[in-house]
C-alpha cells in the first residue's frame, strides 16, 4: 500500500494544485505540503524498511493486462529506497525554490511538478516492464512543457533536442520491451534472464541516452542551460539516475552474459566520458554549463562502477547516485540563486560576489568542496568506492577516475574563484542581496543532507544490496566475476540459483 | 410460393435504429416549424445513435456464437456486435459535436438524418455476411458522407471535396465489385463463409479477386497509397464529420477487411498478410513524413489518420487472435480521441471563423485550460504515449505483431512514433510554447465561446481515452469475446 | 451455350473496366469522370453476369443489378455535386463581373 | 459450327466491338455530350451481351433503366452545366496522366493473362441452365428469399441518394430568398 501511496499522493496533488483557484503563493504552498507530505511518507516507509531482508518490500501486485502478463506490480527494495528518497528531497526542494521565485501560471506548473514526481517514484518503484515504460515515459509529459514554457530563451530548441534523443532512445526501447517481454516474461521480478545482445542494446539504448553516457549527450548542454533552475536541478539530480537505476535494475540484472561481453566496450565509453566531461566542464563558459558537463562526468563515473560490477563499486555507484543527485540539485539551484543576482550566467562577466555575501560564498565553497570530492565528504567515500571497484576489475580502468578526480578539483576551483573571487563582474549588480532565508533554508536543506550522509555514508553504501551483508564476498575461493553476479543477485527478480549458473557457464 | 426467410430482428435493430433514426429526422425537416426544427432532427439523430448503442450491446450479449441470419445476408455475432459499437459510441459523440456547427442552420434536417444515415450504413457493412449486403453496406455509408461531406457550404472546397470523394469512393467500390466478380467467379457464391475452401488456395481468379478487395478496402481505411483523397476530404468536409470519418469509416473498413480476409480467404493467409505489411509500411512513411510539414490542423490530422491506418495494418498483418483483439482494443480510444481532437478543432474554427493552424493555435491551451489539456491528452493518445489507450493499443499491436513474427515491423513501428512525435508535439507546443499575441486583451474582451454539448463530447472523449488505460481488462474481456468469433 | 465461351466476355468486360479506371483517373471534366466510373462498373458487371451463366446461378444477375442500382444512385449524388459545382462558379462569375463593373 | 452458332458470333463481335469502341470514346471525346452519348452505346451493347449470356432481365432494366433514365439525367445535367464543365482540381500533374494509363494498361494486362490462364483450365464449360434462367420471375423469387436484405438496403441506398441529389442539386434557400446578385 505504501508503495501505491507514494505514487498517488503527489497524482492527488497534482489534481488538486490544478483545480485550486487560489492566488500564486498559495498554489505553490499547496504544492509544497503534498511534497512534504510524501517526504514523511518516505521516512515512514524507511522506519519500516528491513534492509536484511532481499526481497520486495511494501509491494502490491494487480492483473492489468492480463492477456500479455502485465501487471500493476510495485514495490522497494535495497537501493531503489534510497533513490525514491532522493526524489522526494529533490523535489521538495524544487518546489520550494519555485514558489519562492515565484513561477508564472502557478497551478499548471505545480500540478506538473507533482505529476513528475509521481512519474519518478513509479519509475523505481515499478516491478513490470510496461508499467517501467509507462512510467519513464511518463516523466516526458510534464518534462516537456516544464522546459518548453518555463525555460530560458533558447528552450524550443532544447525541448526539441532533448525529445529526439530521449524519445529515439526510449522508443527503441518499447520495442524492445514488447520483444523480451513476450519472450521472458514482462514482470522482473519473475522474468528470465536473456542473452539476445540485439536486446540489451535496445535498453542500454535507452538508458545511455538518459543518463547520458559518452556519445549521446547531445541534448545535454541545451537542457541543461534552458530549464527552469529547479528543472535542471530535477533533471541532472533525480532523472538521469533513472537511468543508471535501468541499468542495474533491468540491462544489467537481466542480461548477464551481453553485459559480460560488453562490458570493456561500456567501461571504455564511461572512461571517455568522464575524461571528456570534465575536460568541457573546465572549458565551459557559464555556471550551468560546468554544472552540467561536470554532470556527465559524474555520470560517467558511477557508469564505470556500474559496469565494473562488484560489490565495492556497485555500493559506490549508489552512493555516489545519491551524493550526485543532491550535489548537482544544490548546485543548479545556486545557479538560479546567482542568475537572479546578474543579467548573466557568463562567468567571464561574473565575478566577486564574495564581497558582502558571506553566507552565499559558504554554501558555494562548501557545496563545491563536497563536490570535488574532498575526503572525508560523502562524495569522497562514493567516488573511493567506485574507484576501489573498478580498480579490482582492472588497474587500467582506474586511471581516467583519478584523472578525472584531478579534473574535477581543478573545474570547481575555478567556478568558485569565477564567482567568488577577482574583481566584481559587470553582470553583478552592487545592490544585490546575500542569499535570503528562503533560498538559503532550501539549499541549506540539500547540504544538510550531504552532510548527514558524509557522517554516515554506509547508511546506503551498507543498505543497497541486502544480500551483500549475509553472504560475506571478501572470503576466498570467490572470484571477482563472480562476486559481481552476487552482486547483482541482490536486486530482487534474479534467483541467486540463476547467478550461480549463469558464473558457471562462464 | 415464395417461402421468404426468417428476419432476425435483434441483428438489425442497430442499423434499423439509426434508420428510423434518419427518417424521423428527415420528417421533421418537412413537419417541424423551422425555429425548433434544428433540436428535434438533432435529437432523433442522437436517439438513434443511443438507441443504436445499446441495441448492439443487447445483441452483443446475446450473440455468443456466431451464425448467418437472413438467408446468411448478415452475421449475428460479438464481432460485428461490438463494431457496431464502436461506431455507434463515436457517431453518439460526433451528433453532440455537430450540434453548434455554425453551418448547421441550413437544411438542418436532411444533415442529421444523413450523419444517422450514415452510421447506419456503416453497421450494416460490418454484420454483413455475403459480398452482395457487404457492397450494398458500404455504398450506403459512402453515399451518406458523400453528400455529408459536400453539405459544408461556407468551407469554398467543401463541395469539391464532397466530389473528390465520390469519385475516389466510386473508384475503389467499382474495383471492389470487380474483384467480388472474379471471387464469385472462382467459387460460385457470394456467402463470405462459404468462399474459403470452394477453389484451390493457388486460384488465379480467386487471388485477383482478393487482391482488388484489398485494394477497395484499402482505399476506404485510407492506406497508404490509396490515401490522396484523405487530406482534401477532411479539410474540406464539416470538421465533426471529419472526425466521424477518421473515427468510425476506417474502423469498419478494418474490420471487415480483417473479417473477410479472415473467413474467406484463409487459404492465401500469405499473400495477404505481406500485403497488409507492405501496405502499413507504406502508410506509415507516407502519412508520417507529410503529417510533419503540414500548418493546417486538419490536414495534419488527415495525415496522422493514414499512418495510424498503417498502425492498425499490423493487426491485419499479424493475422492472429491477439492482432484482432488488437485491432478491435486500438480502434476504441482511437475513435474517441478522433472525435474529441476534430471537436476541438471546431470549437477553435467557431470561435475564430477561420480553419485552426498550428500558427492560430498559439495560446489555445492557456485561454482554455481544460480544452487545452484535452488535447494535449488526444495527441499523447495518438502518439502512444502512457497514461492514454493509445500506450495500451500500441502495446496490442505490437506484442500481436511480434508473436506473428513481423519482427522488423516493430522497428519500423517505432521510428513511425519518433517522426509522429514531431508533428503530435508540435500541436502541444503550438497551445502552450508559442508567444501569445496580446494575451491579456483578448482574456478581457470576449470569454471563450461555450458550447456544452461540444463540451460533454470532449470529455466522454477524455475519459474513453484516460479510462481505457487504466480499465484495460473490461475492454479485453469484449475484444476478447468478439475475436474469438473469428477464424483466427 | 452458343457462342464464345465465357473467357471472352471476361476479356471485354476487363477492358471496359481498364477504359474506364484509365478515364478516372486521366480526365479532368467531372462529368467524364462520372461517366467513365460509369463505365468501370458496367464492366464489373458484365464479368458478374458471364459469371453467372457460367456457375448457373443466379446470385451473379442480383449483384449486377443492385451495381445498378449503386450505379444510380452514384450518378444521382455525382451529378447533384457537379451542378452545385456550376452553380458555385456561375456565381464566382456574376460576383466577378458585378466587381469589374464597378 | 451450326448457322445459329454463327450468328451469335457474328453479333458477339459486333456487340464486342460496339462497347469497346464507345467506351473508349467515353474516356477519349472532349465534349461531355459526345461521351454521354457513347456510353448509351455502350449501355446498349452490353444488353446484347446479356441476352447472350441469357439475362434477360438484366438486359431489360440495362436498357429501360439505365440506358433510358439514368443517362437521361445526365443528359438533362450537361444540357444544364454546359459540356466544358472543368473544376479546380488540385494535382494532375503530367506523371499522373502518364501513371494513370500505365496503371490501366497493366491492370488490363493483368486481367487479361489471368482470364486466358483460367480459361485453359475449364472455363470452356458452362453449367446447363434451366429455361426460365434469368427471367424476371426467377429474378423476382432470388431477391424476394436468398437477397431479400440485398433487396431492401438497394432501397436505403437509393433513398439516401435522393436525398443527396435533392439537397445538393437544390438552390439555396438564401438566394431564393434574396436572389441572385
Amino acid at each position: 500500500m505504501l508503495t501505491t501511496a507514494l505514487i498517488c499522493l503527489p497524482l492527488l496533488g497534482a489534481l488538486s494544485v490544478f483545480l485550486l483557484p487560489a492566488p500564486r503563493m498559495w498554489v505553490g504552498s499547496l504544492a509544497l505540503f503534498f511534497s512534504l507530505a510524501e517526504l514523511a511518507l518516505w521516512i515512514s516507509g524507511l522506519t519500516r524498511f528491513d534492509f536484511g531482508s532481499p526481497k520486495i518490500q511494501f509491494e502490491q501486485q494487480h492483473s492489468w493486462i492480463s492477456d500479455l502478463g502485465i501487471s500493476y506490480h510495485v514495490g522497494l527494495f535495497g537501493f531503489s529506497l534510497w533513490l525514491v528518497g532522493l526524489t522526494v528531497v529533490v523535489m521538495t526542494a524544487a518546489i520550494a525554490y519555485g514558489l519562492w521565485s515565484g513561477r508564472e501560471r502557478a497551478n499548471a506548473y505545480y500540478a506538473l511538478m507533482l505529476f513528475l514526481l509521481a512519474a519518478i517514484v513509479g519509475v523505481f518503484t515499478a516491478q513490470d516492464l510496461i508499467l517501467f515504460y509507462v512510467a519513464y515515459e511518463a516523466m516526458m509529459i510534464p518534462l516537456y512543457v516544464l522546459i518548453g514554457v518555463w525555460g530560458g530563451a533558447g528552450r524550443l530548441r532544447a525541448t526539441f533536442k532533448f525529445v529526439a534523443y530521449t524519445m529515439a532512445g526510449s522508443l527503441l526501447m518499447f520495442a524492445t520491451i514488447v520483444v523480451y517481454g513476450l519472450s521472458h516474461g514482462f514482470d522482473l521480478a519473475t522474468a528470465q534472464q536473456s542473452g539476445s545482445v540485439w536486446l540489451f542494446l535496445g535498453f542500454a539504448a535507452a538508458f545511455a541516452v538518459k543518463a547520458p553516457l559518452f556519445p549521446l549527450h547531445g541534448w545535454l548542454a541545451d537542457a541543461y542551460r534552458e530549464s527552469p533552475p529547479e528543472v535542471a536541478a530535477l533533471l541532472s539530480g533525480v532523472i538521469s539516475k533513472v537511468a543508471v537505476f535501468g541499468f542495474l535494475r533491468i540491462a544489467l540484472t537481466q542480461f548477464p552474459g551481453p553485459t559480460h561481453d560488453l562490458r570493456s566496450l561500456m567501461l571504455a565509453l564511461s572512461a571517455v566520458g568522464l575524461v571528456y566531461g570534465s575536460l568541457l566542464a573546465f572549458r565551459a563558459p557559464d555556471i550551468r554549463g560546468v554544472v552540467a558537463y561536470s554532470s556527465l562526468a559524474q555520470m560517467s563515473l558511477i557508469g564505470l562502477g556500474v559496469f565494473a560490477q562488484n560489490e565495492l563499486s556497485l555500493s559506490g555507484s549508489v552512493l555516489q547516485m545519491v551524493n550526485h543527485g543532491l550535489v548537482s540539485a544544490a548546485l543548479f539551484l545556486l545557479a538560479g540563486v546567482i542568475e537572479l543576482r546578474s543579467s548573466s550566467g557568463a562567468l567571464s562577466r561574473l565575478g566577486g560576489m564574495a564581497r558582502g555575501r558571506p553566507i552565499l560564498a559558504s554554501l558555494i565553497i562548501s557545496i563545491g568542496v563536497i563536490s570535488l570530492a574532498v575526503p572525508g565528504s560523502n562524495a569522497f567515500a562514493g567516488e573511493f568506492l567506485i574507484l576501489a571497484g573498478v580498480f579490482q576489475q582492472g588497474w587500467g580502468w582506474a586511471i581516467p577516475g583519478l584523472v578525472a578526480m584531478v579534473l574535477a578539483a581543478m573545474y570547481m576551483l575555478r567556478l568558485v574563484s569565477a564567482l567568488l573571487h577577482r574583481e566584481v563582474g559587470e553582470a553583478v549588480s552592487k545592490k544585490a542581496p546575500d542569499v535570503l532565508l528562503p533560498e538559503l533554508c532550501v539549499i541549506g536543506a540539500l547540504l544538510g543532507c550531504m552532510l548527514a550522509l558524509s557522517v554516515w555514508p554506509a547508511a546506503i553504501s551498507k543498505h543497497s544490496f541486502a544480500c551483500l551483508e549475509q553472504a560475506p564476498l571478501t572470503s576466498a575461493g570467490i572470484s571477482s566475476q563472480s562476486k559481481a553476479q552476487v552482486g547483482l543477485a541482490c536486486v530482487p527478480g534474479t534467483g541467486s540459483t540463476t547467478a550461480t549458473t549463469t558464473g558457471t557457464a562462464k | 410460393m415464395i417461402r421468404t426467410p426468417a428476419i432476425d430482428w435483434l441483428t438489425l435493430a442497430p442499423s434499423l435504429a439509426l434508420l428510423a433514426a434518419t427518417i424521423a429526422s428527415l420528417m421533421s425537416a418537412v413537419l417541424v416549424p423551422e425555429r425548433r426544427r434544428k433540436n428535434v432532427s438533432w435529437f432523433f439523430c442522437l436517439a438513434g445513435y443511443a438507441g443504436a448503442f445499446a441495441a448492439a450491446a443487447i445483441l452483443f450479449d446475446r450473440s455468443p456464437h456466431s451464425r448467418g441470419v437472413i438467408a446468411n445476408a448478415l452475421f449475428r455475432d460479438r464481432y460485428g456486435a461490438l463494431a457496431a459499437m464502436i461506431v455507434a459510441g463515436v457517431g453518439l459523440l460526433t451528433t453532440l459535436v455537430y450540434y453548434g456547427e455554425r453551418s448547421t442552420v441550413d437544411r438542418v434536417g436532411e444533415r442529421f438524418a444523413l450523419l444517422a444515415s450514415a452510421g447506419g450504413g456503416m453497421i450494416l457493412f460490418a454484420q454483413s455476411a455475403n459480398l452482395l449486403t457487404l457492397f450494398l453496406g458500404l455504398e450506403w455509408l459512402s453515399i451518406s458522407l458523400y453528400v455529408l461531406c459536400a453539405l459544408e457550404r461556407e468551407r469554398p472546397e467543401a463541395i469539391e471535396a464532397g466530389f473528390k470523394y465520390l469519385i475516389v469512393g466510386g473508384f475503389s467500390s467499382a474495383i471492389l465489385v470487380f474483384g467480388a466478380a472474379f471471387v464469385y467467379g472462382a467459387t460460385g457464391t457470394l456467402n463470405l463463409a462459404q468462399i474459403a475452401g470452394k477453389a484451390p488456395s493457388g486460384d488465379l481468379f480467386l487471388v485477383t479477386g482478393l487482391a482488388m478487395i484489398l485494394v477497395g478496402f484499402a482505399f476506404k481505411a485510407s492506406a497508404a497509397p490509396f490515401h490522396t483523397w484523405t487530406p482534401d476530404v477532411y479539410q474540406g468536409a464539416a470538421t465533426p464529420v471529419s472526425g466521424f470519418m477518421a473515427g468510425a469509416t476506417k474502423a469498419v473498413a478494418l474490420l471487415v477487411a480483417l473479417r473477410v480476409l479472415s473467413l474467406s480467404f484463409s487459404a492465401q493467409e500469405h499473400l495477404w498478410t505481406s500485403a497488409a505489411a507492405v501496405l502499413a509500411v507504406a502508410s506509415l512513411v507516407v502519412g508520417n513524413l507529410a503529417a510533419l510539414v503540414q500548418r493546417d490542423l486538419k490536414r495534419m490530422l488527415a495525415y496522422s489518420s493514414i499512418s495510424h491506418a498503417g498502425f492498425l495494418l499490423f493487426a491485419i498483418a499479424a493475422a492472429s487472435s491477439l492482432g484482432t483483439r488488437a485491432l478491435l482494443y486500438y480502434l476504441i480510444p482511437y475513435g474517441a480521441a478522433s472525435v474529441g481532437v476534430f471537436a476541438l478543432a471546431a470549437l477553435h474554427e467557431r470561435e475564430l471563423g477561420e480553419p485552426a493552424t498550428l500558427d492560430n493555435l498559439a495560446g489555445f491551451g492557456w485561454r482554455r485550460p481544460l480544452s487545452g489539456i484535452a488535447l494535449w491528452i488526444f495527441m499523447l493518445s495518438f502518439a502512444g504515449f502512457p497514461l492514454t489507450g493509445g500506450f495500451v493499443g500500441k502495446v496490442y499491436l505490437f506484442a500481436a505483431a511480434y508473436r506473428s513474427g513481423w519482427t522488423w515491423l516493430l522497428i519500423v513501428g517505432a521510428v513511425a512514433t519518433l517522426v509522429s512525435l514531431g508533428y503530435y508535439l508540435a500541436v502541444v507546443r503550438a497551445i502552450y510554447m508559442r508567444p501569445v499575441p496580446d494575451e491579456e486583451a483578448a482574456a478581457k474582451e470576449e470569454p471563450p465561446l461555450l458550447d456544452r454539448m461540444l463540451s460533454t463530447a470532449v470529455f466522454a472523449a477524455v475519459v474513453v481515452t484516460v479510462g481505457s488505460f487504466f480499465a484495460v481488462q473490461p475492454l479485453i474481456d469484449l475484444a476478447k469475446h468478439a475475436a474469438s468469433q473469428l477464424p483466427l | 451455350m452458343l457462342g464464345p465461351a465465357i473467357a471472352w466476355y471476361l476479356v471485354v468486360g476487363s477492358a471496359i473496366f481498364a477504359i474506364g479506371a484509365a478515364g478516372v483517373m486521366l480526365r479532368r471534366n467531372p462529368l467524364i469522370m462520372l461517366l467513365s466510373l460509369e463505365l468501370m462498373l458496367n464492366g464489373a458487371n458484365l464479368v458478374l453476369i458471364a459469371f453467372a451463366r457460367r456457375h448457373g446461378s443466379l446470385d451473379g444477375q442480383v449483384f449486377a443489378l443492385a451495381v445498378m442500382a449503386v450505379a444510380a444512385a452514384e450518378v444521382v449524388v455525382g451529378l447533384g455535386l457537379v451542378v452545385a459545382m456550376a452553380r458555385r462558379k456561375i456565381e464566382i462569375d456574376v460576383d466577378l463581373l458585378s466587381r469589374l463593373r464597378k | 459450327m451450326s448457322a445459329g452458332n454463327i450468328l451469335v458470333w457474328i453479333v458477339w463481335f459486333a456487340a464486342a466491338a460496339g462497347c469497346i469502341g464507345s467506351a473508349l470514346a467515353v474516356v477519349a471525346l472532349r465534349n461531355a455530350l459526345f461521351s454521354a452519348l457513347a456510353l448509351i452505346g455502350n449501355l446498349v451493347s452490353l444488353a446484347v451481351f446479356y441476352l447472350l449470356l441469357s439475362a434477360e432481365f438484366v438486359a431489360a432494366a440495362q436498357v429501360l433503366i439505365y440506358a433510358g433514365a439514368v443517362m437521361v439525367m445526365f443528359l438533362f445535367v450537361i444540357a444544364y452545366v454546359g459540356w466544358n464543365l472543368d473544376i479546380a482540381w488540385t494535382g494532375g500533374p503530367n506523371w499522373q496522366t502518364l501513371g494513370g494509363v500505365v496503371a490501366a494498361a497493366a491492370l488490363l494486362a493483368e486481367l487479361v493473362v489471368v482470364i486466358v490462364l483460367g480459361a485453359a483450365n475449364d472455363l470452356k464449360h458452362s453449367n446447363k441452365i434451366a429455361v426460365n434462367f434469368g427471367d424476371p420471375a426467377s429474378i423476382g423469387r432470388v431477391f424476394l428469399s436468398n437477397h431479400l436484405l440485398a433487396f431492401e438496403v438497394i432501397s436505403i441506398v437509393l433513398l439516401v441518394a435522393a436525398i443527396g441529389g435533392v439537397i445538393l442539386g437544390a438552390q439555396r434557400r438564401r438566394e431564393r430568398t434574396g436572389g441572385i446578385r
